[in-house]
């Protein structure tokens, strides 16, 4: 079952972590790299934090406070290359 | 909450965790980690993951050896991915080799291993790299890197597993003195009584000192960072370009991470610049004929705890009886954490110190006007 | 069960809301259903009636069709977004004429044999289409049905050949 | 790999398909049309492994098909990691499939993007019901706009819908979503001062109020546009459940399956089973039919339908057989999906052992619902909420659609999944205050604005059957008052 088909981690690989003691999402997310890949944490972030919620008993808005950095999608480099602004 | 305990650390970044660990293996373990937000959400996890020794002065240079000695035991033991890929200064100015060559030197003299490279032997250690514009290098073979997540994370667990109690999303509001002498520690969720306290906030260190009227001479400059997706090893060392002070690194999950300099306010917020995107690609995409179809992931911003002298502030407190500051790494806290974590255990057992010059870093300093010099602060 | 349970209505859920002609009312000649047991807020089906035949106030009332001014002309059949509106016919003798929506191939003609569906999908004999015109792509086909299975059929399915 | 999957007539969409072109894949000559993404043409042919896990293990299939979930990741001409699903084919160009993390791109010959400054009144993000709305309500009023949008066509999720859309006329009820989306293309096309990007992505807002647009395409651009105003209607994307294998190729969301099928008119399958009965699994099962796909069931968790009645019987006389209390519990299959297992659960949810029904079938759709796609309002830095009503994390606002960063607009999925009636009117509000904001006070705005939120609030959100998208709603929309201690970090009532 997996969860963050980025960087392939499964159902099994959260739980474990938990128990482990990373109960709280950001210590997960690094720890498993969930939501680090190029789809930016959209699809898995989020169930993470319910699965977390689920096993540690705590609300979800405890756990969970996005954090979206730019670029929201990933960006070639090629486009930050022209210097040379043009006006429009 | 009232909680008691024998040593409380401000900040569960890579310097409070890696003190703790040492005062756990030493047999001290009635310690509270006390955190703003998550371990690790300030400088630690922002950082470029890059460590060496080849540094310009004689207390970096120390320091540093200890770490470098201290991370492949580490990695051992605490299952830390960390590899030895080494460190290189693309030059691209006569001046520039000039002053390198006196630097290779005092490394010579002082055990560094490193090296003045052609950029021939560039080539060779980096593939795909252009180097029509560079005259030479200087290659740290000694230098390395490691997982900045995992490093914070397994040392975590393993100290809690030894009874450490970390507390997170708590902020402390200030310190609580009786007779210059350091009691306890105001927290978002009440008093936390300690017998001895560390401070090892990060950015957050100078205000929290501010509390108690003990003035550090601390900046908080606003620096960028991006990473890119990741992508199959291809080069290990962490490569700095000299002119522009930038940095490029393949950490060791195969992402590109970029560090350039561009000029910020100290103090101010560290928000999104555009043009940070502009001067990282504009530096390394003439280094790397590839890098435009490479895509960035993520751009962070974070701070540099800058000192007057750009090393950092680790020792006791003499205004103070029982307080210990480590902060003010100037951009290379990580790298030293190891050895800083040991010195730090040290001071608060109050047992001896095994690093040359480690009493020069000492708060004090800066009003006795004892100041460390160092030239070779990147990116 | 239910039709939130089954996704098909009985003939008494829709008496209970109130949407169902009289009999006496099918038999007359024909007339639009609505079934329509929801209260969307939709009101295609009243604003495309060009005799104001159903009547809504708020836009998440249920569709009412006034059976005295409904005709049965079927405009509303292929309009309706939820493909919810039939025509019932019952005025003929021995047989039933249904108006549904189509919106599959092949194209429906007049005269074409097809399968009769019930409610819950199943073939529950053949029937022949008597009408079919076109509205933006939606088939609007009228079928004869044995009378028996006015309420029961709602769908055809035109076998390829 | 062989078959064709391509629709040739369809009972309600005419396929006009671009100009024949052949490009290679894996080294083998495949025929395409332009205009379709490389994923569609190679799902065409047959084709349904796309890539690998970034271990190079697990075969991943088309997932998403909007270039979001990076389940496609390919080499095209010597670029990795190109999402070959919003990747528009070109006569001889070379894809490969990528097993897990690839080397550096091979290919070094490149033209940088131009830069370009815009200043505008008005940025909006997304060209989707309310995007398209809010554009044209703003320029109207003379506002000068910049419509961006990540697809290479406007119209967001219309452009998927075959059926009739319900509400009221004055908001596009009654015509079909893919018609909407072509009139009020046509519409924003015609107005001088509506500037419109596709595949165009606005990837963050940046010191000094400037968000980056990356234009992709054969000119690619990078558009720093400095608004006055932005408003975003980023809409949503899909939300995925767990399951044995629920990776494996052939399971897709439903909008992917829409996509496949309604744009690119490619067939995703011969046997489907839908999981979820919500509007969009209802929807999606009645155009799997229309495009022949065999449908073999609907799998529904809860005792009852999740969407609409009239969607349900429509898919019901048609002989799709609903399974109630039922889940997925696994897929079977080496490199795709070949069968598909469901469950009975309990009251707790949990799958009771022996109650497995296994099916045949070569696609899964996940239709289990949607989530607001909040990451430029949470990068923007807006106070969120997150209200499982609306599908997930959610901006508060005012009434008048207004975040708490402050000229920040939001309407459309991406405040709270709601439908594109509620869209439309939350996008013209959206337009509406933010017109106010810039300066444009007449009478008639404000009495316009008033009507809406009237309608809005008291009468089409007092339907039953919308009763829930509403209760949502109310949980993030806060006054003007509240919004400004938001702002200050004073209020905590959220």
């Amino acid at each position: 079952m997996i969860v963050c088909r980025c960087e392939n981690v499964s159902l099994a690989n959260i739980e474990e972590a938990i128990d482990k003691g990373y109960t709280d999402l950001e210590s997960l997310k690094r720890y498993l790299r969930i939501g680090m890949g190029p789809c930016q944490g959209r699809y898995c972030l989020v169930l993470t934090a319910k699965i977390l919620a689920r096993k540690t008993g705590k609300k979800f808005e405890e756990l969970f406070m996005p954090m979206n950095r730019p670029p929201l999608t990933p960006i070639e480099f090629k486009f930050f290359m022209n210097k040379s602004f043009t006006k429009r | 909450m009232t909680l008691k305990t024998k040593l409380l650390i401000i900040g569960a970044g890579i310097i409070g965790v890696m003190t703790a660990k040492f005062l756990v293996d030493k047999g001290f373990n009635d310690i509270v980690i006390v955190e703003k937000k998550y371990p690790g959400s300030g400088g630690t996890y922002r950082c470029a993951t890059g460590i060496r020794a080849s540094f310009t002065s004689l207390e970096h240079v120390e320091l540093m050896k200890r770490s470098i000695n201290l991370w492949p035991i580490l990695s051992k033991q605490h299952n830390i991915p960390y590899k030895r890929g080494g460190y290189i200064w693309l030059l691209s100015r006569p001046e520039h080799v000039e002053l390198f060559k006196k630097i290779v030197d005092f490394h010579h003299k002082h055990d560094i291993p490193t090296k003045i490279i052609s950029p021939e032997e560039i080539r060779e250690i980096v593939p795909t790299i252009r180097t029509d514009n560079l005259l030479a290098g200087v290659y740290d073979p000694l230098a390395g890197k490691a997982s900045c997540f995992l490093s914070l994370l397994n040392i975590l667990e393993y100290i809690k597993k030894k009874g450490v109690k970390v507390i997170i999303n708590t902020p402390v509001y200030k310190l609580v003195t009786r007779n210059h002498k350091v009691v306890g520690a105001m927290t978002s969720k009440g008093v936390i009584e300690a017998e001895k306290i560390l401070v090892a906030a990060g950015h957050g260190s100078k205000k929290i000192l501010d509390t108690i009227g003990l003035d550090l001479p601390l900046e908080n400059i606003p620096k960028h960072a991006l990473i890119t997706e990741a992508y199959k090893p291809l080069f290990d060392p962490l490569l700095i370009d000299w002119q522009t002070s930038s940095y490029i690194v393949q950490v060791l999950h195969g992402g590109f991470l970029i560090g350039a300099n561009i000029e910020e306010k100290p103090n101010t917020p560290p928000t999104n610049r555009i043009d940070y995107l502009f001067l990282a690609a504009n530096i390394w995409t003439k280094y790397f004929p590839w890098l435009p179809y490479v895509r960035v992931l993520r751009y962070w911003t974070g701070y540099y705890v800058m000192t007057p002298d750009h090393h950092p502030v680790i020792g006791p407190v003499e205004e103070y009886e029982n307080l210990y500051v480590a902060t003010g790494f100037s951009g290379h806290g990580f790298m030293m954490s190891p050895a800083v974590g040991e010195a730090m255990a040290n001071y608060i057992l109050g047992q001896k110190q095994n690093i040359p010059y480690i009493e020069n870093l000492s708060p004090e300093r800066f009003t006795k006007g004892k100041l460390v010099k160092e030239i070779a602060v990147f990116g | 069960m239910g039709y939130k349970e089954t996704g098909v209505l009985s003939i008494d859920d829709l008496k209970e809301k109130g949407l169902l002609p009289s009999m006496e009312r099918l038999e007359k000649g024909p007339i639009a259903i609505a079934e329509c047991p929801e209260e969307i807020p939709c009101n295609i089906c009243a604003n495309v009636c060009p005799f104001n035949a159903i009547e809504m106030e708020k836009i998440y009332d249920l569709p009412r069709v006034n059976p005295d001014k409904c005709i049965g002309c079927g405009v509303c059949v292929p309009q309706c977004p939820g493909l919810a509106m039939f025509v019932i016919d019952l005025s003929k003798p021995g047989k039933a004429l249904i108006t549904l929506p189509y919106e599959f191939l092949p194209e429906p003609k007049k005269g074409l044999k097809v399968k009769l569906l019930s409610r819950e999908g199943k073939v529950v004999g053949e029937g022949v289409i008597v009408k079919a015109w076109q509205y933006d792509k939606t088939w609007t086909v009228t079928v004869e049905v044995p009378r028996d299975k006015w309420f029961e059929v709602r769908a055809i399915w035109i076998p390829e050949k | 790999m062989s078959g064709n999957y391509r629709i040739i007539k369809h009972p309600i969409i005419d396929f006009r398909r671009g100009r024949r072109v052949i490009f290679y894949y894996e080294d083998k000559a495949i025929e395409a049309y332009e205009g379709e993404s490389i994923l569609a043409a190679l799902y065409a042919v047959g084709y349904r492994v796309f890539s690998y896990s970034s271990d190079g293990k697990r075969p991943r299939g088309a997932f998403c098909m909007i270039g979001k979930c990076s389940s496609c990741l390919s080499i095209v001409d010597d670029v990795p990691n190109t999402r070959i699903c919003i990747e528009p084919v070109r006569e001889g160009v070379r894809v490969y499939k990528q097993r897990g993390i690839a080397e550096v791109p091979r290919k070094t010959n490149y033209t940088p993007a131009e830069t370009v400054e815009i200043n505008t009144d008005a940025l909006i993000i997304g060209g989707g019901p309310a995007g398209l709305q809010a554009s044209l309500v703003l320029a109207d009023l003379g506002l000068d706009v910049v419509l961006v949008d990540d697809h290479f066509r406007l119209g967001g999720q219309l452009i998927k819908q075959t059926h009739r859309f319900f509400g009221d006329k004055k908001f596009y009820g009654g015509i079909r979503g893919y018609n909407i989306a072509e009139k009020l293309s046509k519409l924003v096309k015609e107005k001088k001062n509506i500037h419109v990007y596709t595949r165009a992505y606005a990837y963050g807002l940046f010191r000094n109020n400037i968000v980056g647009v990356a234009v992709r395409g054969d000119k690619p651009v990078n558009l720093l546009v400095k608004p006055k105003i932005i408003i975003g209607s980023t809409g949503a994307c899909e939300k995925t459940i767990f399951f044995e294998n629920n990776d494996l190729p052939g399971i897709m969301g439903a909008g992917g399956a829409q996509t496949l099928m309604n744009e690119y008119g490619v067939r995703p399958g011969d046997r489907a089973l839908i999981i979820g009965s919500g509007n969009v699994g209802l929807i999606v099962s009645y155009q799997l039919l229309q495009a022949g796909v065999k449908v073999v069931g609907i799998a529904e968790i809860l005792p009852h339908i999740g969407g609409w009645f009239v969607h349900a019987a429509k898919v019901r006389r048609l002989g799709i057989p609903f399974y109630m209390r039922h889940t997925i519990t696994k897929a079977i299959g080496s490199n795709r999906v070949e069968k598909a297992e469901i469950s009975m659960v309990n009251d707790k949810f949990e799958p009771i052992p022996g109650s497995e029904k296994v099916f045949d079938v070569d696609l899964v759709l996940l239709a289990v619902g949607l989530q607001p796609n909040y990451a430029f309002y949470s990068q923007a830095g807006a106070v969120l909420k997150y209200v499982p009503e609306l599908g997930g994390l959610a901006p508060i606002r005012t009434k008048y659609m207004e975040t708490s960063v402050e000229n920040l607009y939001i309407a459309g999925d991406a405040s709270g999944i709601e439908e594109a009636t509620t869209a439309f009117i939350e996008g013209e509000i959206a337009a509406l205050s933010a017109a106010i904001k810039l300066g444009v006070d007449k009478e008639s705005i404000r009495k316009r604005r008033d009507e809406l939120l009237d309608y809005l609030w008291n009468e089409y959100r007092l339907s039953p059957v919308v009763s829930r998208a509403r209760a949502g709603k109310l949980k993030v929309t806060v006054s003007e008052e509240e919004m400004e201690k938001i702002r200050r970090g004073e209020y905590d009532g959220i």
